[in-house]
This record gives structure tokens, C-alpha cells and sequence, in this order.
């Protein structure tokens, strides 16, 4: 099994979701961080000062899919979020050993 | 002869009227993205800003100097600066000073100020997380002087023979009854928002991207202090602390507690829950149809008048829906419609026992007060409608409107203010040297500030 | 013979107290979790809408009306629909409608309906996160027409000679003391709370399981709006601009002051730190206590009781846990402890060279006094936590009471009223389409609206 | 004689006045960061609960008791514990009771003592995040007893050839114009602000780490409320319901326009942007520069001395940076500096025509009253510093004033009160048993409530 | 060394802190997630207009933990965080190849 | 490719991201997380009700970055993230298979 993780820009979180039901997969895991790279940040003023905000506001993705699927995910996730404007995000995949569902105890591909 | 007990009464109802724009800034704030919420504060509080100042300038004197002609327009020059209106004796007893009626004439002045104020600051809700704040300014101030000031006249400015002093149209020539603004403010604003809506056009994704208002909690505050503010607006317009006021008070209660469940009761019906929103918006919709009536109408007809406001307004808001144009925060919805309704309603409520002393269709006064308030309504509508939509174009010609869609993603707090609404991070999302660089520099801020490398 | 300056005040003093359901709204929103801060502002909110109306149906009347035996009800028909109250010629001077005391009756009519309408909200504090709301509107409903209604008369009806009116036997068989409410509002609301939180039950996972405020901010906003609305509340009894409304406004000044330090110095020996809950708390603990008493005791008095009420309030908070009822935020720690407090202390601390004239037993006057408070006390509390049982019990038994352990795990926000109550998130947590539905398709919505799949 | 009209209207003031303060809180909590809003809005909290007491015990005897010499001080024991000030027949007709001129003395009594809160409760915003709250306390106590209650008197009190009464230096021997408190209530504050502020030092990582607002719209909720109540404080300081309070009403909203405009204009070019921050500070700024001049200056002059404050003070709020101290919320740059503009100008603008009846340099009056002025500002600006230093030393010397730098990184609420401001989280980040230990280990509690292990 | 990450409702995560302190796990982070999978969300309303709110707030629960500990961790946590609905979660196994504790600079197990 | 994943006290963020500089690392991805371990939390009381909150609030940092690099960042965070007192937090590193920059397709080290 594979972990995908994506780090992309908020407003194409509708978009990457509809993609990746495109391709069948069923659940996701999303979360809000705040990105740091080529994309800089703004700059803020309060009474004046000057506050340069340096992080700017992305979406985490977080996929768990078999071997099989991870590169369908990884090409899936890619296609949707892409704008071509600098900060787009990047894309990674880690090899996962187990997957449990809770529920059921299920383990392996029965449990995505 | 000045009393004091009026006065007292009308300088409690000036600062209420005041605060119903910080108020409206909350009610509607709260309504937005967060991203957005403190721009949409920003145009309710520079309309106190610009319009307080124009009143002080001219706008006063538009709308209640002596009648230049046909009751369309107040002498600009008679209170330019106010003039005339504060030098006297106030050591002499009694006292020298311009009064109106038994008031000092300068809290009529301050109380009327409050009145275009927030006429101006409704409109704002029309245009939520797109509009630049330069262009908002240059729009406010020319609405105002077009379209509020001599609207004003029509419908605030009576005539008084002894003095000599000619008023407005509506309030004279037709005697449509508008008690507190239900067509100068509401049906005014609700206009000129529709107008404003249609030119500046829709949001980046709307309808079909969902804005949920991001903090219901302010909007429920906001909608409070309206509803207390609004005792001013409606009791206050009997300009003094006697039987009107006693009356548009009770009224002012009743038909907002009427409206309220209105919104609820049909909100339950068609989609199953009542919401705080629901509830909220009841409040101002009550608030709006009561404002032109709450001297005309008995409790149970402020009742009345109310339940179905609430109704109306509830079902309104989905009209932008069907027809498509991006009304952000209902103004349309709420004020327009509801400042129909109660406009309108007088014609069939009005109860001869009350202040006003006229008979509605309901209490054998026959059509002809509906036809009045009718033509009341429906000449402030057209007007404001028509006015505001130049109005529009002409700004959208010289400055342009719009932020640009990658800026509306971003968020128009950012880019209009160069500020963020909430920081609740517990580590420092931001850095870099604060405090103002020398002069040169801080020149070459303003040129990043709020914009994306 | 109108007052202009007495109607003034009471025209603001009835703003003022409408003012403070909102403000109790925010108070107690903050105090509970974020998933279930909109339902709680809706109780209070919905308490307006309702209260206000039944207020005008029949309310004031049972209230107000002529006594129809034993100083326990007024002629629920006398001023049904508000009739009698407002008719007259207002154009006339002196204008003619109907007056109470120096003010216009409908004046009184206003200012009375705040009263009822808070009393209502009051309670909602003691059941958060969990009652239904439609059942909560039952409940509330019933509880102002059987309780808080004739309780209203027995406190607040006063009898008049003149008029041959005959009021309340609290007020004038008895004779207690009761200038603002102790017992008519903070005993009873505190009263019925406590029945209604034992009908209702504990929330899941209490006291187990902590449940911390989630906004503070809105808690001490709450205490502020709450206390500037009591100076209509306390000063506003005296029904006119007269020494007796400004006694009242310095006492409630000083209590409040005082037993906001007795709050703070009991949490500072007991806990260690002094807080901002305790803070906003003790505001809310020496208003109540001073509610009664503001117009019998003198400044010094007043603060003896504020700092009274303030550490005893503080301490009696504890006792839900002791004795194991869920009464959540604590509306019988403070409103009911705090109402015994300022009703009872009238017995020892009234000074006869206040407006009310009486001496207490430290002032000399024996026991007279303080037997008559106890018992006006005692009568309240017991009728109305008696009663509140009951109509628990049958609104439990008619359609229910609580949201299920999921629902209460979701959040009630989301169950009872589909909404959130914040949204700060920078992406679009939500989807889907939006606008209405037509019709059919809406009806279909709310049997989803706010339901897990 | 008493006079509804004028006590109405004071007993309005009175609350809109108490009302600023939490007005104050909400402005001031917002700006600074999360971890702190509740330390902040306490330190505002906690004046009113304290120096309303000490108000109350000897405050306003000092103020305006009898002159006990030289105009530097009033007699602390004639009032004291507002002994003779209340006792009286309130029933009698017409009423006996102390009056003070057309209102009841208590009424007046009420209302300076919210003047006397907010100063203190202004100080606080220069020590943001790191001053203890005992220590806040202390210095709060203190400071209002050697400071404002003298100074109130030097500016407040008048003196009355008829009963004889002898008043403070500067309202009797120097003459200088001060009608609502621009020298004793904000230079007075501001000038206090700088010494606390450097005694008490830089906040931990100050300039260089930025602490940006963690609550906008808490911040324009705050200017709001202080808007509305300002009118009390403005027009409420003619003591009654007449034709100044008018002057002063109208002054008090163009002077504030006029600033919000200036405040955001020099933003526009200095910055790029105009803020919400900006706006609520030029409001800020407009009222303050407006208190002492509302009764003495022409409409339009109060909008220059608006438009001056606000652009002036929208530079001085930079002033800290250029010398290093941190003055954490402006109290300096916008009370200190909007004080002095308003105190000074009226030299300049001062109209014959007003009520203050007095010519200024432009108005042909020459420098008499401008040097007037100048004394009395700069007479307050320095014994208030000079005191202030040396009361920081002493509170230093015996209590100490920070928090330790971990517990300052940790965050002032969690140290000083054991509570977090906002909990907006899905999960429960809290546990463990909830309810009150017995005592002896709740005695426990506080060794650990707070600390970080 | 292995990376246990639970993905489970937020009103467990008190039981899964307390069976991960059985088994004697010193530490663990947490961070709150929205959820998107079988379990559907719900819909708001709001003036009329339909919201669906598809993701469900989640909890993510990361442990790091000793190869050997590895599969006790994943069953306590499975076991905690069950309630037999759906929309329990998701567990996951992950390889770490260092781990260093900040404040000692030791690695590996020492380090947790 | 690896993964480094630091959970540092919030304060130190500036200078871990200052570090990261200092060896030329370009990018990473913030979060806000709630730490548990051998730091303590502390009590709040509300209404003499004690609260307990038994989790401390940390910054999660993730980087990816070359096999070769590796070290170096972990180094380089663990010594910006140092204080010497109890709950600076942890360091990890985790393999990852594939990196992909969204905005160009790159893959591996260029994508970062
Ligand atoms: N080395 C890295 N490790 C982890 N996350 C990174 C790294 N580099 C970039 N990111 C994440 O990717 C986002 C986009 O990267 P950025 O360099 O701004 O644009 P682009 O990916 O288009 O070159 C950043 O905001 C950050 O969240
Ligand atoms: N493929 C996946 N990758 C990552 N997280 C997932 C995946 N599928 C589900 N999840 C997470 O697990 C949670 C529960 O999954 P769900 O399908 O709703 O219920 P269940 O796990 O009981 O079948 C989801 O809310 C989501 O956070
Ligand atoms: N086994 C673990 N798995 C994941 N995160 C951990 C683990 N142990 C500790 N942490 C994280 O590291 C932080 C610091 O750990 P702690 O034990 O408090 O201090 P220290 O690392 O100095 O011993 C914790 O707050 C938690 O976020």
C-alpha cells in the first residue's frame, strides 16, 4: 500500500475531490497547513507597521491506495490541481505496511 | 421653546440611530467569508466617514433647506456647513439658539445625519467580497448626493406655513405616510443595491460555489444591536418624548417579534429547520416593514404587518436564485421587499386611532391612502433604481469596480486592506521587521502590501 | 399629565432592557461549546419573538389587569390584543390617550414586555446543548402564561385607590420589597431553571467529561451589554427621570462593582487566579442581587450586598456538583442564589432614608421587614419551581425533550438548526449545490438538512 | 429645581458612559493576541469594579469636595462614602433630596465616577501581554487616587460664588477650556500609558517579533461602542438635555467622521492601504481630540480638529518605534497626542458663537486663550507622568510587574487567569475531572492552575 | 522504528490516549482533520440556500513507535476507537528510518 | 527522497525556518498540532471547575528533501528547535518513493 500526501492550493480541494472519485477512490483525509517555498507570502500593515506573512495558506491531501492505484492517484491529484502559477503544491508517496479499518479490523486494500 | 425632555429623548435616539451602522457592519460582516469580513465592515464604517461629512456640507441643506421647485430638491446653499443652525446665546435664559420645533435644531441635524448614514451603508450588502474600496467610496458619495439627499426632501421635509418653509412631494403634494423611512431608506437602499448588484456583477462561483457566513455569532449580535438602535430610528422620528414615540415603540417590538417567527415558522415549513440566521433576519425584516407604519397601524396591525413581512422577506431571499444576479446579503430580499410590504400595507392598516389618524382599506378609508403610499413607493424605487444604475456605469468607467479573480480568491481583506481578520495560530504565521521603514521604503510597501509575489 | 422628561427616560430604559436578551445571548453562547453556541443564543433570541407576542395577546393583561381574586391574577381580558391601551388623539393638546403615572401607558406596556421576555431567557442558561428547540418554545410558552405572568401581578401590580385598581398580594397584602424583579425574574427564572434541568436530565459525558467555554470574548461582551441595559432595567422601575431612578443607577453601579471583586477574591483564595468568567460572573451575580434592592438600601448597602452576592454566588456554583444536577451555566448559582441574596438582605440592610422608606433590622427596624421578604421569596420560588416541574414533565411527555446522545455528540447546532456556527477554514469545507431547490426537492431537503447519513 | 428632561438624559449618559468601558475592553482585546485578549479586556474589567468602590469611599469627595487649597485638592471626608448625598424624602413634593443644579447629585455622583473608571481603564493598553494582574491592580488603585481623583478636581470642579463652593486651579483660576476631559481623562491616561509603559519595558521580542491582531472585528465592535457611549460622555458633560448637548452631539459625530477620514487618507499614502484598524483608530483619535473642544468650536471647526487628529495621530502611533518603547496599543500616540490636539487647537478655533463663548486666535481672540491652554495641558502631562513613574517604581520595587519570560511565551491568560479566550476546536483537547475538589485540594488547584509543569 | 497514523472521531480520542498509556506509549501528537469516505456528511441552510457539507471532522493520532511495539499500538488504537459505525477510520503503518529526540539529540528507540 | 518531520514548540518556527535556509533548503509545509508526552499540560479553572489540558500546542515541519540532504536538515532542525527543556519535541524521517512539483510534472529532486 502506498500513503499519497498532497500539498495543494485551497480552491482546487473541490477539484482534486472530483478527480479522485473519477478514478474510484472512495475516502480521503484532508487538513489545512501553511506552505513555505518559491511562493512568497504578503505583506500585512497594522497602524502602519509592517507584518510580512511569509506562510501561505495550502491544503494537505492524504490518500492511503494499493501499489496498483498509487501512480493513477498521484497523476489524478496532479492533473486537478495544477494552475501552472508558482505554488501549486507538490505531491508525495511513502510505502505504507498496514492498513486497518477501525470499523471492521479489515486490513490491506479491504480497508480503503 | 425648547424641551428638554424631547431632547432628551432625541439625543438618546441620535446615538442609537448612530450605532445601528457599527451594527449593520457585524450584521452583515458575519455573513461573509472570513476572508472578506473586514472589508464588508469597511463599507458600513466609511459611510459614516463620508456621509456624516457631506451631510455637514450640503447635504442637510438638500434635504431640508427651503423647496427650490416642485418639492424635488432643498436649497444646497441655505445650510451649507451648517450655517445658521448652531450661533446663539446658549448662556441667555431662555436660551437663543435655532430650534426645530422643541428641540435645538442641531440634534434634528445630527439624528437626520444618522438617517443617511446607514441608508447609504445597506447598500454594501449587495456587493460583498468584490467591490474595491476606492470605487465604494467614490459611488457612496455620489449616491448620497443624487439620490439620498433629495429623495430625503421628498419624503422627510413638511412644509410649514407659518414659517413659510416648503418640503418634499411625497411628504406634502401626494401625503403618502413614511413615519421613520420605510421608502426614503429601505425601499431606497434596497433599489440602489439591486442596481449596484447588477453592474458589478456576480461572484467569482456563485452560485454554484456555496459562502457560508463565516461567525453567525456576529451576525446575531449585529441584528441585536439593530433591533436597539432601531427604537431611535422609528420612536425618535416623532422628534420628541410624547404619545407618537410611546407608540412606534410598542409597534417597533411587536411587529419584529411577529417578523421574527414569520421567518421561522416558513423556514421550518420548506426546509425543515429554523435557523439562527432565519431568526436574525426575521428581526430586520420585521425592523424594515414597521419602520414607514409604526405610527399608522395599531399593535395588532403592527402584528400583522409583520408576520407577513416575515413570510415574504423569508421567501424573497430566494429570488436572486431564480433571476440570477449575485444580491450577496439579501439586501434586495430584505430591504427592498420589506420596505414595500410596509409601505404598501399602511394603505390597508392604517388605523384612524392611531397617531396618524388615517383610515386604511381595512378600517373603511377606502383606496385612496393606497394609492398614495403606491405611488410613494414605486416613485423612490424608480428613481433610486435608475439613478444608482448610471451611477454605477459612470464609476465602472472611470475607476472600474472589481477586484480581479486570482485577488477575490485570495481574499479582498488582503488585498483592499492589507490586513487579515483573525489570527487564532498559536505559532507566528508572520515575521520580518516590523515598524514603519523610513519614508523612502515604506513608499515602496504600499506596491507589495496585500499582493501575491 | 404627560411627563416629557419621565417618558424619555422610560422610552430609553425599554430599549435598554430589550437590549439585554441579546446581551444574554452572547453571555451564555460563549459560555458553551462552539458546536452549540447557535442554539443557545436561540433560546434567548426565540424567547423575544414569543414572549413579546403573547405579552401583547394576553400577558400584560393577566399581568396588569384589574385583580380577579386574591391579589393572585389580573382580568386576563381586560387589555387582551392591547386593547383600550392606545386609542386617543394624539393631535390634540393636551393629547388624549390612555397614561400610566406621567407616561403614556403603552410606554409601560413596552417596558413591562422586556421584563417578561429576559425572565424567559433566563432559564434557557440551565438546559444548553441538549433540549429540542421546538419543545423549549412549548415550554416557554406554557411557563410565561402560568407562572411568570401571574407572578408578574402578584410582584409588579400595584393597587390604586383612586382608580379602585386592585394588583398583586406580594405588593400590597404582603408588602416585601421588590423594587426591580429579585423575585418576579432572578428567583423564579433561577426557580424554574432548576426544575427544568432535573425534567431534562444531564448532558452526556457530565460532570465527567469538561465542557469549557468556547468564546470568552462573547461571555464579558455579554456582561457588558447585560449591565448597561440593567441601568434601564433598575433605574427604569422607578418609572420616571425622578431621585428615586437615580438612587437606584448609583447602587447599581456600586453592587455591581463590588460583588465583581467578591467573585474575583473568592476565585483568587480558592482556585489561585482571579478570572475573566469570574469577572463577567460577579457583574452578572451583583446585578441580580441589587435588582431587588437598589431603591431600599444605601450606597454603602448596596455595596455590602454586592460583595455579599458576589463571594456567596461564587461559592454556590459548586453546589451542582455536589448535589449532581446539570444546571450548565449556572442560572441557579447566580440568578437564584443571587435573587435570595437581594431579596432577603432588604430585611436587614433597608435604610429609611432611602426612597423606600423602610428600616431594616439593622437600621432598627426589627424583624418586620426582613419576615415579609423571606416570604415573598419563598412563595415565588416554591409556586414556580413547583409548576415548572409539572409543565416539564408534560411538555417531556407531549413530544419530548432532548436531541439523542449521537445528536448531542454531532453538536445541536448542526441537528436542530443546520447551521455552523463558525467557519474560518481557508478552503471550502463545504460543496455541493447551492440556491433553493424547487419545492418538492426543497421538502426533501430537510428531512436531510442537519442529519448524519 | 429638578428637571426630568435634564436628569433623563443623564441618567442615559451615565450608561452610554459606563458602557465605554467595556467598549474599551473589545477594542483593545482584540489587538492584541489571542493568548492575551483576556488579560487585556480583565485589566479594563477589573477598573471598573475597583475604582468604581474607591469612587465611591473618598474618589469623588476629592474631586469635588470642597477646595481644601489652592485648587489642588477637594476634601476627602465631605463626601466620603457619598455620605450627605442621598438621604432625603424622595416622596415629598416637590422632592427633598441633594440636588446638583437641574439633576439629583447621586445622577452626577453615577456619572463621574465612569469617567473616573474609563482613565484608568485607558492606561492599560500600553502593557499589553506581560503586566501582572495584581500588580495591574495595585498600580490601578493607586494611580487613581493620587492622580485622577486630584486632577478631575483641578479640571472638573467649578466653583459656585453662591453656596460658596471653591473648585479646582484650572476650570476657576486658569480658565482653560476642557468641557469633557481632554486633559483629565486623556492626556492625563496617555501620559500615565508612557510612564508605565517604561518602567514596565518591552514585551518580549519587541519590535523585532510582530504581534499582529487577533480580532479585527472585536476591534470595530470596540470603536463602535465607544462611538455610541462617547455621546454620553461629550454631549452628557453639559449635565442636562439643552443647546449644548446639542453643539456638543453634533461635534462629536463630525469631528469623529472627519478624523476616520484623515486616519485613513495618510494610511492610503504612506501605506498603500487603507485599514479597518485604520478606521477604528481614526475614530478613536476624532473622539478624543473632539472631548475637550466639543462645546467651544464651530461644526466645520470640529472638522479640522477631526481631520488634524486623525492624520496626526496616524504619524504619532509610529513615534515608538523611532524611540523604542512599547507603547503596545497606541495609548500614547492616540490619547496622549489626540488630547493635546484637541486641548491646544481650541486656542486656535475656539468660537465666540459657541456655547463656550470664547474667541480663538483665528476668531480674532488673540493667544489669551490659547496659552491658557497650553498650561493646562502641559500642567497635567507632567504631574501625571512625573506621579505615574514613580508609582511604577514603587509597585515594582514591592510586588514586581512581569511575568516571566517563559510564562510571557506561554501566554498572559493561562498564567494570570487559568482560562484560554477561544476553544474552536471538533475534539475535546481538555480532561480530566471536572467539578470542585474539596477544599483542601482545591487548595492544591492553584499551586498548579495555570503553570506549566 | 515504525509511524502509527490513526485517522478516528474526535470524541474517541480520549479512550485511544488512554489505552495507548495501557501499553505504555509515553507520547503521541494529534491534529484535527476533515474527513472524506463512506460516511456522508450533512447539509446546512442557510436563508433558504442548501450547503452540503461533505467532509466530517477527524482526528489524527501519529505515534512513533519501536518495531516490536508497532502492531500493539495499532491494536490498542483500533481497539479504542471503534464504535462499529461507519466512519470509525483508518489506521496506517509507516517505516521511519531515524528518529531524534530535540531536546537529547538520542535516536531510535531512546528517542520516543 | 525522504521526509523529515519535526514536532517543534511553536516559537521556535522562525528559526527552524531560518536554518532550513541557511542549507539551502527552499521549501516546507507547517502545521499546527497538539503534542502529548513528557511535558505536562496544565489546569484551567472555569467557575471553580478545574480543566486539565493534558496536550500542549507544537508546529508540525515537513520537509522533503535528497537522500543526500537528509541529515543535513535534521541536523540543522534539531539544532534550531533545541531549548534543552522538556517537550522540544521530535525529529523523523520517513523514505519516500516519488515527489512531484504540481505546477510542472517534475519529478524527484527537481521537484523540490
Ligand atoms: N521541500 C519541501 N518539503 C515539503 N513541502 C514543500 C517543499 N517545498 C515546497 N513545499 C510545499 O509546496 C508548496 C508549493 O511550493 P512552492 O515552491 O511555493 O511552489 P512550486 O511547488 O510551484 O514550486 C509550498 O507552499 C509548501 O507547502
Ligand atoms: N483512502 C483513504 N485515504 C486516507 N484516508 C481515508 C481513506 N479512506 C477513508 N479515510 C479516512 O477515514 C475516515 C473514515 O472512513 P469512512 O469510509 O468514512 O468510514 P469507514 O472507515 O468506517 O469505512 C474518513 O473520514 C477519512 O478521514
Ligand atoms: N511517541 C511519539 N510519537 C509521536 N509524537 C511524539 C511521541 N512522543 C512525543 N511526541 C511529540 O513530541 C512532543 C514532545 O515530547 P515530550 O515527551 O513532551 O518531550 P521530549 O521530546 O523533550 O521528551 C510531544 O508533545 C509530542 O507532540
Amino acid at each position: 500500500m502506498k500513503l499519497i500526501t498532497a500539498i495543494v492550493k485551497p480552491f482546487v480541494l473541490e477539484d482534486v475531490k472530483g478527480a479522485l472519485e473519477q478514478i474510484g477512490v472512495l475516502g480521503m483525509t484532508v487538513s489545512e497547513v501553511q506552505g513555505y517555498g518559491r511562493q512568497k507570502g504578503h505583506t500585512e500593515v497594522y497602524r502602519g507597521a509592517e507584518y510580512s506573512v511569509d506562510f501561505v495558506p495550502k491544503v494537505r491531501v492524504e490518500v492511503v491506495a494499493d501499489d496498483t492505484n498509487a501512480d493513477k492517484v498521484v497523476d489524478a491529484v496532479v492533473e486537478a490541481a495544477r494552475t501552472g502559477k508558482i505554488g501549486d503544491g507538490k505531491v508525495w508517496v511513502t510505502p505504507v505496511e498496514t492498513v486497518v479499518r477501525v470499523r471492521t479490523g479489515e486490513r490491506g486494500s479491504d480497508a480503503v | 421653546m425648547l424641551d428638554t425632555g424631547d431632547t432628551a429623548w432625541m439625543l438618546a435616539s441620535t446615538a442609537l440611530v448612530l450605532l445601528m451602522t457599527p451594527g449593520l457592519a457585524l450584521f452583515y460582516g458575519g455573513m461573509v467569508r472570513s476572508k472578506s469580513v473586514l472589508n464588508m465592515m469597511m463599507m458600513s464604517l466609511s459611510s459614516i466617514g463620508l456621509i456624516g461629512i457631506l451631510w455637514a456640507l450640503y447635504g442637510y441643506s438638500i434635504a431640508f433647506g427651503n423647496d427650490v421647485g416642485g418639492g424635488l430638491l432643498g436649497n444646497p446653499f441655505e445650510f451649507a456647513g451648517l450655517r445658521g443652525l448652531f450661533v446663539g446665546d446658549y448662556g441667555a435664559d431662555p436660551a437663543t439658539f435655532p430650534m426645530s420645533g422643541t428641540i435645538p435644531a442641531l440634534v434634528f441635524v445630527g439624528f437626520q445625519a444618522t438617517f443617511a448614514i446607514i441608508t447609504v451603508a445597506l447598500i454594501s450588502g449587495a456587493v460583498a467580497d468584490r467591490l474595491r474600496f476606492g470605487p465604494w467610496l467614490l459611488f457612496a458619495g455620489l449616491w448620497a448626493t443624487i439620490v439620498y439627499f433629495p429623495v430625503a426632501h421628498w419624503v422627510f421635509a413638511f412644509s410649514d406655513d407659518e414659517s413659510g418653509v416648503v418640503g418634499g412631494w411625497i411628504a406634502n403634494d401626494l401625503a403618502a405616510l413614511d413615519f421613520a423611512g420605510g421608502t426614503a431608506v429601505h425601499i431606497n437602499a434596497g433599489s440602489a443595491a439591486l442596481a449596484l448588484a447588477l453592474v458589478v456583477g456576480k461572484r467569482r462561483g456563485w452560485p454554484r460555489e456555496p459562502m457560508r457566513p463565516h461567525n453567525l455569532t456576529l451576525v446575531m449580535l449585529g441584528a441585536g444591536l439593530l433591533w436597539f438602535g432601531w427604537f431611535g430610528f422609528n420612536a425618535g422620528s416623532a422628534l420628541g418624548a410624547n404619545g407618537t414615540a410611546a407608540f412606534a415603540l410598542v409597534n417597533t417590538i411587536l411587529a419584529t417579534c411577529a417578523a421574527m417567527l414569520g421567518w421561522l415558522i416558513t423556514e421550518r415549513v420548506r426546509d425543515g429547520k429554523p435557523t439562527s440566521l432565519g431568526a436574525a433576519s426575521g428581526i430586520v425584516a420585521g425592523l424594515v416593514a414597521i419602520t414607514p407604519s409604526c405610527a399608522s397601524v395599531s399593535p395588532l396591525g403592527g402584528i400583522a404587518i409583520g408576520l407577513i413581512a416575515g413570510v415574504l422577506c423569508a421567501l424573497a431571499v430566494g429570488l436572486k436564485f431564480r433571476f440570477g444576479y449575485d444580491d450577496s446579503l439579501d439586501v434586495v430580499g430584505v430591504h427592498l421587499v420589506g420596505g414595500l410590504i410596509g409601505t404598501v400595507l399602511i394603505g390597508f392598516f392604517a388605523d384612524p386611532g392611531s397617531p396618524a389618524a388615517v383610515a386604511g382599506l381595512f378600517y373603511g378609508g377606502g383606496v385612496d391612502q393606497l394609492w398614495r403610499q403606491v405611488v410613494g413607493a414605486v416613485a423612490v424605487l424608480v428613481y433610486s433604481f435608475v439613478v444608482s444604475l448610471v451611477l454605477a456605469y459612470i464609476v465602472k468607467a472611470i475607476v472600474g469596480l472589481r477586484v480581479t479573480p486570482e485577488e477575490e480568491a485570495t481574499g479582498i481583506d488582503e488585498i483592499e486592506h492589507a490586513e487579515t481578520g483573525y489570527d487564532f495560530s498559536s505559532h507566528r504565521a508572520v515575521s520580518g521587521l516590523s515598524g514603519q521603514r523610513p519614508e523612502p521604503a515604506a513608499e515602496a510597501v504600499p506596491a507589495a502590501a496585500g499582493k501575491e509575489a
